[in-house]
């Protein structure tokens, strides 16, 4: 059975679609997605206070390493595709990084359907912003020498800056860091704020994330076929990649379909912000398109229940 | 009532540039900025400001002739090529002219 | 007793009359009544999923035919009170239409005192905002001819799209489909948000409705004591005309005070706008003076409590 | 830097009229456009923007002189008369010609 | 379409003056103003419109040479001194010449 | 231990010092706000209405003397740190009202502690905003005259009018009334939006606070050593004052906490604006800079624990 949260993607759509006037402020855009942020950290951080950090390295290393091979694997492919050198690598980095809101729906439908996953999952979702975008920023840039040598250039300190210190980094980061110095008891004089309420924020948010994407389904017919076809193939890919580094890692089967979403979703907010500054002559609208206009569309109707057979199937015993 | 003559340049661009179009232009010798969000569009692309990507800022600059002409000087080589970005100029007069 | 909520409403007119510089940001009210919309129609929605639409069928034709017919009735008595044809077309096609926050509160209302409605009540509010607005602009445009012929054709097809596919209608109906496709137990998740705040967003959407309806207070004055007449007596009098359309449909006590509170209540958000559009030579002052600063805190304050003893009167059995 | 004269024309109208302003300067031959949110008034109204029927905007449009009077008229014949409306013009020198 | 010339007075302040810039300029002979909020900053201090006191906004009023004039000279007398504010005037033409 | 809210507000003043682009809306904090001023209201307003208004009367009445008696100490003490007559006078005017988010954090932090105060305490909060201010005024305009007599005139009616119907005394003091009026039962449907999600609102508020005293902070180098221990010092100082006030009037321990509290904080809202208005000609930025960046961390972090302490040693009995 369909997520409620994804009627309201899809009534977004709609009401993109037949033009309605319907449009959420901005203000609110912005809220909610701070909400969503603090509310997944502040959830993740909860669970690290009862679990020894140590422990988590290795998926930490892991989900970097992945974030970061993403764009290496998929870059070849775009360019074989047609996109032009850079605009490959900005795309391929949008899909290195990952898709908070896809994350929190997969998380939501692992719930539902009764699937558990390890509680410290938000932990991986904030170490994996930032490795495909700087994979995908040192593909656009190397080897690049043009006429002017200027803009060229990636001034990498600013970059790191924007990136570590970026809203979302932040949010979550901070979240985590607070759920895990207070633990379950100091949180919880604010749970009513960011526990119950986070599924019903989440449809408020998708109904506007369903009228951005809604937008850009006009822009497929300028970017062909191709586009769509590689928005549609590569989040199964790549989530095959994510449930098997789960597989290594031993994760539960809820957390290979995490990792598994992880690596199959494509960022919409930390990546186009940074590919802007850092590659500001890759094309944006086409990444976007694909990223917020396909792929994330796809993932969270098909592909997160996809994942979670995925990862039944590799692994039986669990 | 004196008035002084001085060049408004308005920059209308995308809102990832606010930071760096507030940094050159007082590098470039402007005194003072002013900033809203705008929404717009034009043959090239729709901006409608619904979501982060998608925001638009105007950028007001009051300052010399010379001033101006260096910063969107500035502008049209460094961001102009790769930005959705539109400028233009306009004669105002000043009261305090040591401000501009 | 008053209801709580009334008494933000009142805060917001006092707030306005003593010329309190209490402002709520655009962006707030825009988020409170989308809020309010999706939530209405989620509820209804949740108890269409409990019936047959089937039997539901002659009372959405008499909702229609009940707003259709409100302007048909107004606009004369607005001619005989000296408006000229297009402002007493266009005043009267925001009576025609309904009231969703007037709605909300007498839900409130009803729930307080114990009275039971027609749980699918939602249906009627989405039913009821168009044919009003409809009926308006016929009168307006039917027979109308200027000196500038082009002023005067109304564009029905863009038209018809602006008011089914316009915010409110979209959000109303939106919430309807969704509630009745996931059901009680599928909304659950989101019940948190959309259910126990309902009323405390009520509340603060009211302090904004009084102060826009504080503002109004003033232009009193410019329109004279016959339209405050007007708007004082016009909603009892349809009242009555909706609890009787309810009686003769068999609804329950509660069900005529609700349908007789959707007829005595005149929009201010979709019947404005459709008016500007299809009919902007009309005072659109005058009409929302009238709706929003007259109409709409009688009804809250006085008229639904009234309507409610007018049901009782009318339905003694029940 | 070449500079070369435009008028830029201002439309200040109630919100409702947005999408009809847009489409309309498009029309006519505008290559662009941009708008923001105001509050405002005159001796006839006034618009706090508080709530929806009360929201006002501000168009900019950048073109030609022969546009611009083509779109001005055209506002002023159709809208002028029912709806909160002012317009006006001034001279503007922009760089990129081709573009407005 | 004749157009008349009239002067464009725009007034950067502190969001706290609105009120009383609005007032003023009423009871100057302005028949009309347009407000929307900005952020901004001069070598003397940077307004963010993160908050409250933070708040700046941009008035515009379109009037004849000497209201607007005069309205520039009573904004300087009385606030100027004491409030981040910057003001300049351009001249534009409009359609309606009585309604400015 | 510390509350968990006021990691909050270190997280945003970190956010501002590594210069992160995370930005709250503006409309969303003038929501917060205005929300926070409701909910104080209405939880002070539900226990006014358990009890005899009369008792109050000498509590009131303190309050309104220990609010405007902290200018008159504060102004020379400033003076001879070097400000002017008017930028002490303002300066001391924030000191002399309250700031109404130190008084939720103590309320969060006496509720932690399991130590109970007068419950009607939102009432002392919405009497004291406004006697220091005025006290400042009079101080900063005695005495002035200047070669423009006419900006040293101040306009006391349209001042009384601005405090008294400013947002934040009328929030208040509308919830106030609201909750006296409605008590417990008939606040009950809006208290899942007033009260239960209290806390979480606070923290965000607190988060948005934080930016903006981080952005203070860099201002510190500007004005000198002086404010900083001024601002830093003068807390614990009125806090004694308030404890002291509290004892003679027979309050609880808690009681006690919070009189101090509110005589310790410094307002950020209703008193800044109000100078603007009548005087002007004092550093605005200088005020908040003490006010905000130094005064309300201090409280938030360190004071209010010390200000229990300091009840506790003052009233052992209890
Ligand atoms: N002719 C024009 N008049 C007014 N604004 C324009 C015009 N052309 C472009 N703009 C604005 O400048 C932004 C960037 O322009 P562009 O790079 O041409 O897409 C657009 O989104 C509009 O807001
Ligand atoms: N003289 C003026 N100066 C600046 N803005 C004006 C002026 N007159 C009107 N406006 C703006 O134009 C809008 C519509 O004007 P009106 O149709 O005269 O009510 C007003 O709400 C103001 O925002
Ligand atoms: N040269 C300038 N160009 C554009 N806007 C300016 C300029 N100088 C000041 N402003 C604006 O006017 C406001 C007040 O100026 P000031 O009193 O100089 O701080 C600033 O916050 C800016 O928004
Ligand atoms: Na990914
Ligand atoms: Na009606
Ligand atoms: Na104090």
């Amino acid at each position: 059975m369909i997520d409620v949260v994804v009627l309201f993607f899809l009534l977004g759509v709609f009401a993109r679609l037949v033009k309605s006037d319907l449009r959420l402020p901005e203000a609110l855009y912005e809220t909610l997605s701070i909400y969503l942020l603090l509310a997944i950290g502040l959830k993740g951080g909860i669970e690290l206070s009862k679990q020894p950090m140590l422990a988590l390295l290795p998926q930490m290393l892991a989900c970097m390493a992945l974030g970061f091979a993403i764009p290496l694997v998929l870059t070849p492919v775009l360019r074989l595709l047609g996109l032009s050198r850079v605009d490959a690598a900005a795309m391929a980095a949008h899909y290195g990084s990952v898709s908070v809101v896809t994350f929190a729906v997969a998380s939501a439908y692992l719930a539902a359907q009764g699937v558990s996953a390890e509680p410290h999952a938000a932990l991986w979702v904030a170490i994996m912003e930032a490795p495909g975008i700087v994979a995908g920023i040192l593909l656009a840039r190397l080897g690049a020498r043009g006429a002017d040598g200027q803009a060229q250039r990636v001034n990498w300190g600013e970059l790191a800056h924007d990136v570590f210190f970026g809203k979302s980094v932040l949010l979550l980061a901070g979240g985590l860091v607070i759920g895990a110095v207070m633990g379950e008891a100091g949180t919880a004089p604010i749970a009513p704020v960011f526990m119950a309420p986070f599924k019903g924020v989440l449809a408020l948010f998708l109904l506007e994330l369903g009228l951005v994407a809604g937008g850009r389904l006009g822009e497929l017919r300028r970017y062909g076929l191709r586009i769509v076809v590689f928005a549609l193939v590569t989040p199964p890919v790549l989530a095959l990649g994510g449930a098997l580094t789960g597989l290594a890692l031993g994760l539960s089967t809820g957390g290979m379909a995490i990792l598994a979403t992880l690596a199959a979703s494509a960022s919409y907010i930390a990546a186009p912000t940074a590919m802007r500054m850092a590659v500001p002559e890759a094309n944006a609208a086409l990444s976007i398109t694909a990223a917020l206009g396909i792929t994330f569309p796809f993932n969270i109707v098909l592909g997160v229940p996809l994942y979670l057979q995925m990862a039944r199937w590799l692994n039986p015993g669990a | 009532m004196d008035k002084h003559a001085r060049t408004l340049l308005v920059i209308i661009a995308e809102a990832a540039l606010e930071k760096r179009l507030v940094a050159d232009s007082q590098r470039l010798g402007a005194q003072g900025y002013t900033v809203h969000d705008v929404r717009g569009g034009s043959r090239l692309s729709v901006r409608e400001s619904l979501w982060e990507a998608d925001r638009s800022i105007e950028m007001k600059v009051i300052a010399s002739p010379e001033v101006a002409d260096a910063i969107a000087r500035h502008v049209m080589g460094s961001y102009a090529p790769h930005y959705g970005l539109t400028l233009y100029f306009a004669d105002v007069d000043v009261i305090r002219p040591e401000k501009f």
